[in-house]
């Protein structure tokens, strides 16, 4: 019986709704302990640091949506930030698609030694993940590969009307454009069956192997983009630059209240995750937390928020 | 056949990996760097097991290294150090496993109680121990000056230090305890069919937290041991274990969607990671490689073991 | 479909409350005096020390000299630590000179990388926040092109590794074999410092590297590390040179473990207690201190006398330097058991004391 | 023992129990038969505590109960057999005899092995299985697996002191001959100090075993039937009941198929499960297969629907050769699937009727919204919107947006059918009957696994008999001149 259809529809407003609440309800507690932060200037600030984790996580909740998870995507940032800074002074511009493009097609053949060898996909990201870090070792001589003319991506370290980061427009825009894949083509309800029952996707006639393929490839394409962004405002790549956004991005997912089982989930609540995550991980140490007590209640805090968004009437275990 | 392979595929990559290794270098036969193979694995032994006990539940268990650094600091000011005048000696020890055990706990009682994912929960109470750690550190790296607890890293009886008696006890004890208890039987059933055991009256969220306790009194010890080995109480104590924990339960044959494998497979994978990591060094990899090298071998293991299975395997995730 | 709408309302919604605090703060901004140079109130400046986190003991260190520089001047110094994540550290950059008055703040940083160095000092440079950097930063960035970036401290890591690989050679008697335990490999440090081995080396032909492993900076990986090296290369090691004290210490335990300790000489950088006490009782040959307090005091020293106009940051030459740093032997190893601050250093006048020379590309 | 009075349980849209009321006495067999979707299962299950009844009482030994779930109803001493096994894949087959309740074969949560497997050597002695039971579950196989399965069920009589209840649910279902023969000796060794309730699609084996049989009947207890006077033939009539008329199956839509343009052509077809099988399917003829279980209908159906592998044969649709190696070949191909395990296989549940409807369509969104709104309405199926989620709607109106779903692309040739009405209502089969004459009308061929040889015959053009993978007899069944179904059942068994 689907327990979730019997709901009231005002049970399924609350649950859509939580993830905002939960993010409102953090801002206005930090809010209080230090009021500076509401000020636009620190919210459009907060907005900015939150964009490359935004970016990061979108193409990784197509997987999740899926049923799969995407652990290679950090990596593969990083591994786009050294390729970037090394190749813009002979690309120039083009070295952004360039790059963006070859991430995608890593995400690819993640994809397909995923569907091809049966292999899950925890294992073949994880592989993907330390094959990325090792390239990304090689290609920049284990150092900070410096971007000595920064303009090829001055376009995403800027402010528009010297108030609105560009980089949030980056990733409002990743996400509007990703969301408009998944609606405007047949896309999304494929990727959303997948997720909720492969069986009976696969009997639909569905190209599961290709739904899936794709998927990977759009994680691998926003993770390049994230990479750029990254380099953008370091002004340089480096083979770890993105390597500590891992855990940040998948929680991001989490928090929004995407089903990290698969199906149910969608690209806002990710936009929305990763605010609360950024809100934790900036906001704590900006309202004055110790750092030691910053650790605690970021722990606290995380499950909590987690405990809140998640929409248990879609999966009987929880694992 | 399939079963076979995946049951003594890893065993089998160990062997070849000790044979290859063996022909390379003189060293590496030596007796004395299976004493020094065996206690450099005896940490990772330890968390490993407590890592695969919530792996056969079919969950999945980050929280070491926040765990380990609250131990850790834990430890030194329990025994007899430099900063606080208490010298409890073994029964700080005792407290310590003990408080690695609430954390698991706490771990468990989230996921089961508020039904969030065991990765989340996990994650978060990491983040809590790294956060206790470094209350406890305050700025002031006790140094431990009891020789009791020194003595365990230092002391060898035939050759072995005193840890990899200590590491081979705790395996013993928990594949005993896979084996011959309710709490090991029930975990691996819960991995082979969760719905089934709830069917059956049986109250499997009790089992869950114990699985999750067990393995944070797994990581309160191994942060004694590690304790012992470094002398001093450090935060970072168990940083990257989780992750070596969990890649060496998987290639070992303790498969992440759980039920499959246990103590004895992970364990196989321990010796796997422990003797590529001073293989390398024996033979002379460039550092620079060596961890690439680590993360092929790694990921051609589990594909290997897995192979024979795909037929089987009609969705994967 | 109705997700869709109230998704729209709430973006909608948010984007109004955005325009409307926008709103205010322009016509705020717009009526910020510019605050000349040196204009600050003492009891307006915020200071801020940032390093990767408080739970190894010279980063804890650091930061005490900050709080103890803040105390002098009736102020508190914020802390920040970013758990060596270059991502939140530019996070929680951007986060701070994002309110507040950007122009009477002080920061104090330790960045993650060299890398990091550069968005921290052009956000700095845009906010108008004084900046003092130390440890990491790119060559070819410079202070001199900046009026807000006051300072680049460093230490000369060619010549701590030599000093320490030195008083190892001095101590295995001038001939043997030793190993060398390095840190992370895309390190300047770590590569600067081996660097400095290889060259006292040069000069000490009779001495033979038997082998040159990565530790990672950490004491664990040490101690693992230095247990295989003992089985490969066994009694023809005579010293561990190792590029920091936490892998010191770490080869050390090993050492104790294989029953070789006092026997072997060790070497390391960072002068931690641990590694100072080990000095003390003769375990350890030496390390390197670059008095961690009086790093986390100065930045803050320099950037509060800049701000409040007791130091003009255009006359400062040269900006980005090496500091002094001390060799740790026995004999003096005492004195460095507990690190103290000298308040004296902290005056405007004596900022520079322990300028030893301007980075040699700087 | 155990009385039930006025059950009744709705699902939405449909009336599982309709006010079933009976009794069980003790050391009696008591059969249950019914079609599928009569309500057997539900009862069953509300009998174990799995399904809470809306209204009527369930009462053990003269004691007004609610069973709360399995263990419950095992501590009122009823245990049930399930048709889909209950058992824990990686754990020995004597842990799964004893999964909750390992009395001395636990002590202290400590295992005492050699005691857990006498333990469970004795139940798996009671039913005469030879199945080791230090055995890992999943190395058994499915026959092996079930008479574990009963072992279980048995150990309960150590748990009561009362004698229990044992529900039966398709027990033979795969069992082999001899295999069948010790379970009914069993039942009969049973009988002497427990009740048991007894649920076979096999009727002749219903008549042997049992003292009385209800027949239900849409929810309903139909009649009581006295096997010691009573026949197949009876028993089936009063399972169908009056409404299996020719307007039930829409007999006057039936149009004949267009024998001489042959839409496909299956022959020398081979794979797990079924082997060299031909036959040809004319434009708008509706086939069915008829065999029991293990007869590789089902897998023969999976195959021509890319699903599973064909190893040697050629299929022609409309005198082309096409390659069926994955379901989407197939769809490609202008085939559509309705697969038996709707919830499963045919709906994403938690998606909405519009999504589920157009699942595989690629095309404009906006003439998508308007060919699901379309059918919607050809096919009058109830739901408020086509946004709300397809798992909220009864299994009939589900079952047609899934049959909706190749009608959407308007380039379906070839239907098939696996147990299209299992688990509808009755009327809700009967449009699904109506659809089916529809569409073989516009010319689309059927090939179905019929719910029940009533359906079968009633439904088709021809019947194809399979047993043990191959087909043994093609039967005409045109109307007017519809065969037996005792015939039928004899060329399959």
């Amino acid at each position: 019986m689907a327990v979730a259809a019997h709901l009231p529809d005002r049970r399924l407003l609350v649950v859509t709704a939580m993830p905002v609440a939960a993010f409102l309800v953090l801002l206005a507690a930090l809010a209080a302990a230090s009021p500076g932060l509401l000020e636009a200037g620190s919210l459009l600030t907060l907005a900015d640091s939150a964009a490359p984790l935004t970016v990061l996580a979108a193409g990784a909740t197509i997987v999740v949506l899926c049923g799969g998870i995407d652990l290679s995507v950090a990596a593969l940032a990083s591994l786009a930030s050294v390729l970037l800074a090394s190749w813009a002074p002979g690309l120039h511009g083009w070295a952004v698609p360039a790059v963006v493009t070859l991430c995608a097609l890593a995400g690819a053949v993640q994809g397909l030694v995923h569907v091809a060898f049966r292999i899950p996909s925890f294992v073949v990201t994880l592989g993907g993940m330390t094959l990325w870090s090792a390239l990304a070792l090689l290609a920049s001589g284990a150092a900070t590969v410096p971007m000595p003319d920064s303009t090829p991506t001055d376009w995403a370290f800027t402010r528009l009307g010297g108030l609105v980061p560009s980089a949030v427009l980056v990733a409002l825009g990743t996400m509007a454009a990703l969301a408009a894949l998944l609606r405007v083509t047949p896309l999304g309800r494929w990727v959303r069956a997948v997720g909720h029952a492969e069986p009976a996707a696969r009997l639909a006639g569905l190209p599961i192997a290709r739904i899936k393929v794709i998927a990977f490839a759009l994680s691998g394409g926003t993770a390049g983009l994230a990479g750029v962004l990254l380099v953008a405002r370091t002004f340089s790549g480096a083979p770890t630059l993105a390597d500590s956004l891992l855990l940040p991005a998948v929680a991001a997912i989490v928090v929004g209240g995407t089903a990290i089982t698969g199906g149910h989930g969608a690209l806002w609540r990710t936009l929305v995750g990763a605010g609360i995550v950024t809100l934790l991980r900036v906001g704590l140490s900006y309202a004055g937390v110790d750092a030691a007590y910053e650790s605690i209640l970021y722990g606290v805090l995380v499950v909590g928020a987690v405990a809140l968004t998640i929409d248990r009437s879609k999966v009987s275990i929880v694992k | 056949m399939a079963e076979r392979i995946q049951t003594y595929g890893p065993a089998a990559a160990l062997l070849a990996l000790v044979a290859v290794f063996a022909v390379l270098s003189p060293q590496f036969r030596t007796l004395g760097n299976l004493q020094n193979l065996l206690d450099a694995g005896a940490v990772l032994a330890v968390v490993t097991i407590g890592a695969t006990y919530v792996l056969i539940l079919g969950c999945i268990d980050l929280s070491a290294a926040g765990v380990m650094g609250a131990c850790a600091l834990a430890v030194s000011l329990l025994v007899a150090n430099s900063r606080t005048a208490l010298d409890l000696g073994p029964l700080g020890v005792l407290l310590v496993v003990a408080l690695g055990a609430a954390f698991g706990c706490l771990s468990g009682v989230l996921s089961v109680g508020l039904k969030v994912p065991s990765f989340m929960t996990t994650l978060g109470v990491s983040a809590i121990g790294l956060g206790v750690a470094t209350v406890l550190f305050a700025g002031v790296q006790p140094t431990v000056s009891d020789p009791w607890l020194l003595q365990w890293a230092s002391g060898r009886w035939l050759g072995f230090t005193r840890l990899t008696y200590l590491a081979l006890a705790t395996v013993a004890l928990a594949w005993l305890v896979q084996r011959y208890t309710r709490l090991g039987r029930y975990a691996l059933a819960i991995g082979g069919g969760e719905d089934i055991l709830r069917l059956s009256g049986i109250r499997v969220g009790r089992y869950k937290v114990a699985a999750f306790t067990l393995a944070g009194a797994c990581y309160g010890l191994a942060a004694v041991m590690i304790t012992a080995q470094l002398g001093s109480g450090i935060v970072q104590a168990g940083a990257g274990l989780s992750f070596a924990a969990i890649t060496a339960a998987v290639v070992g044959g303790t498969q992440l969607a759980g039920g499959r494998g246990g103590v004895a497979h992970s364990m196989v994978g321990v010796l796997i990671l422990t003797v590529l990591a001073n293989g390398l060094v024996l033979i002379g990899v460039s550092p620079y490689a060596q961890r690439a090298v680590q993360g092929v071998i790694v990921v051609f293991a589990v594909g290997a073991t897995l192979w024979p299975l795909r037929h089987r395997l009609e969705v994967v995730k | 479909m109705t997700t869709i709408r109230a998704t729209f309302a709430l973006l909608a919604a948010g984007t109004l409350l955005l325009a409307a605090c926008g709103g205010t703060d322009s016509t705020a901004s717009g009526g910020d005096t510019q605050k000349p140079d040196g204009a600050c109130k003492p009891e307006q400046i915020k200071l801020i020390g940032q390093v990767r986190n408080q739970t190894n003991p010279y980063e804890a260190a650091w930061l005490q000299g900050g709080d103890e520089f803040a105390k002098k001047v009736n102020l508190t110094q914020q802390r920040l630590t970013y758990d060596g994540e270059s991502a939140k550290q530019q996070e929680q950059i951007r986060q701070v000179l994002a309110s507040g008055d950007a122009r009477c703040t002080v920061l104090n940083v330790l960045p993650n990388g060299d890398s990091d160095t550069t968005p921290i000092v052009k956000q700095a440079q845009a906010a108008g926040a004084y900046l003092v950097t130390q440890w990491n930063k790119p060559a070819d960035l410079k202070p001199a092109d900046y009026d807000r970036w006051i300072a680049h401290i460093t230490y000369d890591g060619k010549d701590s590794g030599k000093q320490i690989a030195e008083a190892l050679i001095k101590a295995i008697g001038g001939s043997g074999g030793i190993v060398a335990l390095q840190g992370i490999l895309d390190t300047a440090a770590a590569k600067d410092r081996f660097a400095g081995l290889q060259a006292a080396l040069a000069e000490h032909p009779e001495v033979s590297l038997l082998d040159q492993q990565t530790a990672d900076f950490d004491r664990a990986k040490a101690l693992t590390l230095t247990k295989t090296l003992l089985t490969k290369h066994g009694d023809a090691i005579k010293g561990v040179w190792a590029a920091n004290d936490d892998m010191a210490l770490g080869a050390l335990q090993a050492l104790e473990a294989a029953g070789k300790s006092g026997k072997v000489a060790v070497v390391g950088i960072d002068a931690v207690p641990d590694a100072v006490k080990a000095v003390q009782d003769g375990t350890m040959t030496a390390t390197i201190s670059s008095d961690g307090p009086w790093q986390g005091g100065i930045g803050l020293a320099m950037g509060y006398c800049a701000a409040t106009g007791q130091l003009n940051v255009a006359s400062v030459q040269p900006r980005a330097f090496y500091a002094k740093q001390f060799l740790v032997t026995k004999d003096n190893a005492p004195q460095f058991a507990t690190p103290k601050v000298d308040p004296a250093e902290f005056e405007c006048a004596n900022l520079f004391s322990r300028v030893t020379g301007p980075v040699a590309d700087g | 023992m155990i009385e039930v009075s006025g059950l009744r349980k709705a699902y939405p849209g449909v009336v599982a129990l309709d006010g079933v009321s009976l009794q069980i006495r003790p050391g009696e067999v008591v059969g249950l038969a019914g079609e599928n979707g009569a309500g057997k299962s539900t009862l069953l299950k509300a009998l174990v505590g799995l399904v809470r009844p809306d209204e009527g009482t369930i009462s053990v030994r003269g004691r007004q109960v609610r069973l709360r779930g399995v263990a419950e109803a095992a501590a009122h001493g009823i245990g049930m057999v399930f048709q889909e096994q209950s058992l824990v894949p990686n754990l020995t087959a004597a842990e799964n005899i004893l999964l909750g309740c390992e009395g001395s074969g636990v002590r202290l949560g400590v295992y005492r092995w050699r005691r857990l497997r006498e333990l469970a050597q004795a139940q798996l002695d009671k039913i005469g299985s030879r199945v080791d039971p230090m055995a890992r579950t999943e190395t058994l196989s499915f026959a092996e697996r079930q008479m574990v399965e009963i072992a279980k069920v048995l150990a309960i009589e150590e748990r009561t002191k009362e004698p229990p209840v044992v529900l039966l649910d398709e027990p033979t279902s795969v069992l082999e001959t001899e295999e069948i023969e010790t379970l009914f000796a069993q039942i009969e060794r049973l009988r002497k100090h427990a009740s048991v309730v007894f649920v076979s699609h096999r009727l002749d084996e219903v008549l042997q075993v049992c003292d009385r049989v209800y027949v239900l009947r849409g929810g309903q207890v139909a009649g009581e039937i006295d096997p010691a006077t009573a026949d197949a033939a009876d028993l089936h009539r009063m399972m169908i009941g009056t409404e299996a008329t020719g307007s039930h199956y829409h007999d006057d839509l039936h149009t004949p198929p267009e024998r001489e343009s042959v839409r496909l052509s299956v022959r020398g077809l081979c794979g797990d499960g079924f082997s060299d099988v031909s036959f040809d399917l004319a434009r708008g003829e509706v086939v069915a297969v008829a065999g029991v279980h293990g007869s590789g209908r089902e897998e023969l159906c999976r195959a021509l629907f890319g699903g599973r592998a064909i190893t040697a044969g050629q299929v022609e649709l409309d005198g082309e050769t096409v390659r069926l190696s994955s379901p989407r070949d197939a769809v490609r191909a202008g085939l559509g699937y309705v697969p038996s395990e709707r919830k499963v296989e045919g709906i994403v549940a938690a998606m909405s009727v519009a999504e589920n409807m157009a699942l595989p369509h690629t095309g404009a969104l906006a003439r998508e919204a308007q060919a699901v709104e379309e059918w919607i309405e050809r096919l009058r199926i109830k739901t408020p919107d086509r946004h709300t989620a397809i798992g909220t709607l009864s299994g009939g109106n589900q079952q047609k947006v899934v049959l909706a779903r190749w009608l959407l692309t308007g380039s379906l040739r070839v239907l098939l059918l696996d147990h299209p009405t299992r688990g509808l209502d009755v009327g809700a089969k009967s449009e699904v009957y109506r659809l089916i004459r529809d569409l073989s009308a516009s010319g689309v061929s059927v090939l179905m696994l019929a719910d029940s040889l009533e359906e079968c015959i009633a439904m088709s053009d021809r019947v194809l008999v399979m047993k043990e993978g191959r087909v043994t007899m093609t039967l005409h069944t045109p109307p007017g001149a519809k065969p037996d179904p005792v015939e039928l059942v004899k060329e399959m068994v």
